[in-house]
């Protein structure tokens, strides 16, 4: 199966506004695809989909081959997801984050320190209180518990923001590497430079379609 | 009352409103229906050995409160049907939904007419009395359910949401009516609420008992098969305003 | 009769409550029915 | 739920987790237990009688404990919504009913501790007698009616969690609900106090009560809170 993102036609609302408004959307294994279009085309919204999270009120779909309509249960726990928020407890350190996501999905510690370390966030910076860290660094720390899950389809929403160039050049790494090894990339971001060298292939979106 | 159901009666526009000539035939049933117990419990029926006069509250007491178990009851049974059902069909929803409103006003009035009743049968409008209190709950419980009914999001996640709630319901009032009964059977402090309370029925006022039963489950039926149809209205506006947000939204986009 | 207006309110009192109620069904209902651009409910 | 781990990990995992936000942030200690102490403090000034208050004793630990858990539950439940973590935990396929068992569990904790310090400052401020029987009593009392509202909160606080309103919701839902807890954990504990001359046996079938009522909310909690909480 080659297609791991079919969606046709879906709409999906949040509270009363259409959020999504018949959106198709086609992803191949090993893609990586970047998401594009204004403020409120979208994006979040067809992310929040992709990984089962919001539920859609009209078109269909599979995700890995799963229906997104009845069985959003099951879509969740093979993607990875990265939104605007991070995930992250504020009162824990970031080692007492990582080792709680990494008890979820049942990842080793060895997994966690090589994340933490490769993002960045090891060292003095372990046990400090993820409220205390400046934006870049939670986002960093967000993106090493994405690394353990070790995700059949990532999906990030602006993941390249609030970082610096070392640790934007660090994400498109850990993307590549993850794409090599068989993943999927599904990303929204306004670096459009840097993501558009990064992705294979860009699809526009507005709400009512994407081309 | 009877001024507003006979305004639907002579109403020409048959297609814009929640009527048909069957709930019309209903309405006017239960009007006539609640008409004959008014002037079966206040005038023609006997006053009670025991009770005396008080007794004629009990012909609309004891109704509202058949109607409040009734209503639960079927808010209960729609929404383990919707939950259990393969397509969920949000009809299921609404009836649970209309039925728990009413639910809710018939347990209001129950209250208020027992605690009249109370007021001058024991001299005081509330006694901590097992039943009493636990109808407090249920008063309150249903209250709680409408709120998360009102609450922001799509219909299918208010059925689910409150379906659960309805269930959860079930099982929560037995559990406070049984602590609130072990509450007062082992603390006899209310020993008035035993007292001055038995009636004995002669036929007459057996029968104004049941009529009345049967005219507020008519009352029942009618006020159920209106909300319900209101809220099909209610929320089938809201899907149109969805088709056309969903059709602005797809216009903007191609443009 | 004894304690009339205790037994004569719990009455109206009943009466009123369910006739606003109704009342505003009706209203209400009539309004939806009549700004609702489907007019083809499933009860008529 | 991922096939690298069983839900038992899971549900262990998110208890930690709970308990370690407020061995961090320490909430619970700083700002609820005073809370719930002055509470007390508040109900002798109300009652003004050092008869009524060693009579009503039981009730008002109860009553402080009730009002204190409406804080702790909706703390317990903005630790999730506050860095969209709750939404973290749907994606990373996580058991609803870990979640549920982990975090009660959790709650159930911190109630317990809140519950000794209410017990404590009735015996301090109130001048309460507890025998050694009437502790044993006062013991499985507590665990009883913790862990129906340990089970009951978090059901109920995962249903208001990220709705508007939140903070009144969660009250009108959940104290009608926890009207047996009340009247059980009252009585038993009159029973071990001995307030107004109550034998320790006459708590018993009280504890029952609350027991039965731990047994229908954890059982029930498990199934209902993944569709109360989840979309």
């Amino acid at each position: 199966m080659n297609t791991v993102i079919d969606l046709k036609g879906v709409v999906a609302v949040l509270g009363s506004f259409p959020a999504l408004a018949g959106v198709d959307l086609s992803v191949a294994r090993g893609e990586i695809v970047l998401l594009q279009g204004p403020n409120g085309a979208g994006k979040t919204s067809l992310l929040r989909v992709c990984a089962g999270l919001l539920p859609i009120e009209r078109g269909s779909g599979t995700i890995l081959g799963i229906d997104v309509a009845s069985q959003r249960e099951d879509i969740r726990s093979r993607v990875g997801f990265l939104g605007h928020a991070n995930g992250l407890y504020l009162d824990l350190t970031v080692t007492q984050n990582m080792k709680f996501w990494a008890a979820t999905v049942g990842a080793s510690d060895a997994e966690v320190d090589a994340a933490m370390a490769r993002m960045r966030v090891d060292g003095r910076l372990a046990h400090v209180r993820t409220a205390q860290l400046s934006a870049g660094q939670r986002r960093r720390t967000a993106l090493a518990s994405l690394i353990v899950r070790r995700a059949e389809i990532w999906l990030l929403d602006e993941p390249h923001a609030g970082l610096d160039a070392a640790g934007r050049d660090e994400i498109d790494h850990v993307l590549r590497e993850a794409v090599g090894a068989g993943a999927t990339v599904v990303l929204a971001s306004h670096e459009s430079e840097r993501a558009s060298e990064l992705a294979h292939r860009i699809v526009t979106i507005d709400g009512g379609g994407a081309q | 009352m009877a001024v507003r159901l006979r305004a639907v009666n002579i109403s020409t526009e048959t297609r814009l409103s929640t009527g048909t000539v069957a709930t019309r035939r209903l309405g006017a049933l239960a009007i006539v229906m609640l008409t004959v117990l008014a002037v079966l419990a206040l005038i023609i029926s006997p006053e009670d050995v025991n009770q005396g006069s008080t007794v004629r509250i009990m012909y609309v007491h004891v109704p509202t409160i058949w109607v409040a178990y009734m209503a639960f009851i079927l808010t209960a049974v729609c929404s383990a049907t919707y939950l259990s059902g393969r397509n969920r069909s949000l009809g299921w929803d609404r009836v649970a939904g209309a039925s728990a409103e009413i639910g809710v006003l018939f347990v209001a009035l129950s209250l208020l007419t027992g605690s009249l009743w109370g007021r001058i049968t024991w001299g005081t409008y509330w006694v901590w009395d097992a039943r009493l209190t636990s109808t407090a709950f249920l008063f309150i419980t249903y209250i709680g359910y409408l709120a998360v009914r009102r609450l922001d999001g799509t219909q299918r996640q208010r059925a689910r949401r409150s379906s659960v709630l309805a269930l959860l319901a079930v099982l929560e009032i037995p559990l406070v009516h049984f602590s609130v009964r072990l509450w007062r059977s082992l603390h006899q402090e209310a020993s008035v609420a035993t007292g001055g309370t038995d009636v004995e029925l002669d036929d007459l006022m057996l029968f104004s008992l049941f009529f009345g039963l049967a005219a507020f489950s008519v009352l029942f039926v009618w006020l159920l098969l209106h909300r319900q149809r209101m809220l099909y209205l209610e929320d089938a506006m809201s899907s149109q305003g969805l088709d056309a947000a969903i059709e602005a939204r797809r216009k903007e986009a191609v443009r | 009769m004894e304690h009339a207006s205790f037994i004569i309110g719990s009455w109206v009192v009943t009466a009123l409550a369910v006739g606003v109620y109704a009342g505003w069904i009706i209203k209400r209902g009539r309004d939806l029915a009549r700004r609702s651009s489907d007019k083809d409910f499933p009860w008529t | 739920m991922s096939p690298r781990t069983s839900r038992v990990n899971v549900a262990v995992a998110v208890a930690k987790k709970d308990l370690l936000v407020e061995w961090n942030s320490k909430i619970l200690m700083n700002q609820v237990a005073p809370f719930a102490a002055i509470v007390m403090v508040m109900f002798a000034f109300a009652l003004d009688n050092d008869g009524i208050l060693q009579r009503v004793a039981p009730g008002l630990v109860w009553l402080a404990t009730l009002f204190s858990m409406l804080i702790v539950v909706q703390r317990s439940f903005a630790v999730e919504t506050a860095d969209g973590a709750l939404d973290a935990l749907r994606v990373a396929g996580v058991d609803p009913a870990a979640i549920f068992a982990g975090k009660s569990f959790a709650l159930m904790v911190q109630l317990c501790a809140l519950e000794t310090m209410l017990v404590g400052t009735a015996v301090v401020l109130y001048g309460v007698e507890l025998t050694l029987g009437g502790l044993g009593q006062m013991v499985v009392t507590m665990v009883a009616a913790t862990i129906g509202l340990g089970c009951v909160g978090t059901l109920y606080g995962g249903l208001a969690a990220g709705v508007k309103g939140r903070e009144t919701l969660l009250p009108l839902l959940l104290l009608p609900v926890v009207a047996p807890v009340l009247i059980g954990a009252t009585r038993a504990t009159e029973a071990a106090f001995g307030s107004g001359g109550a034998e320790i046996s006459e708590g018993w079938p009280w504890i029952v009560l609350l027991g039965i009522f731990a047994l229908v909310f954890s059982t029930v909690g498990s199934v209902a809170f993944g569709p109360l909480v989840d979309e």
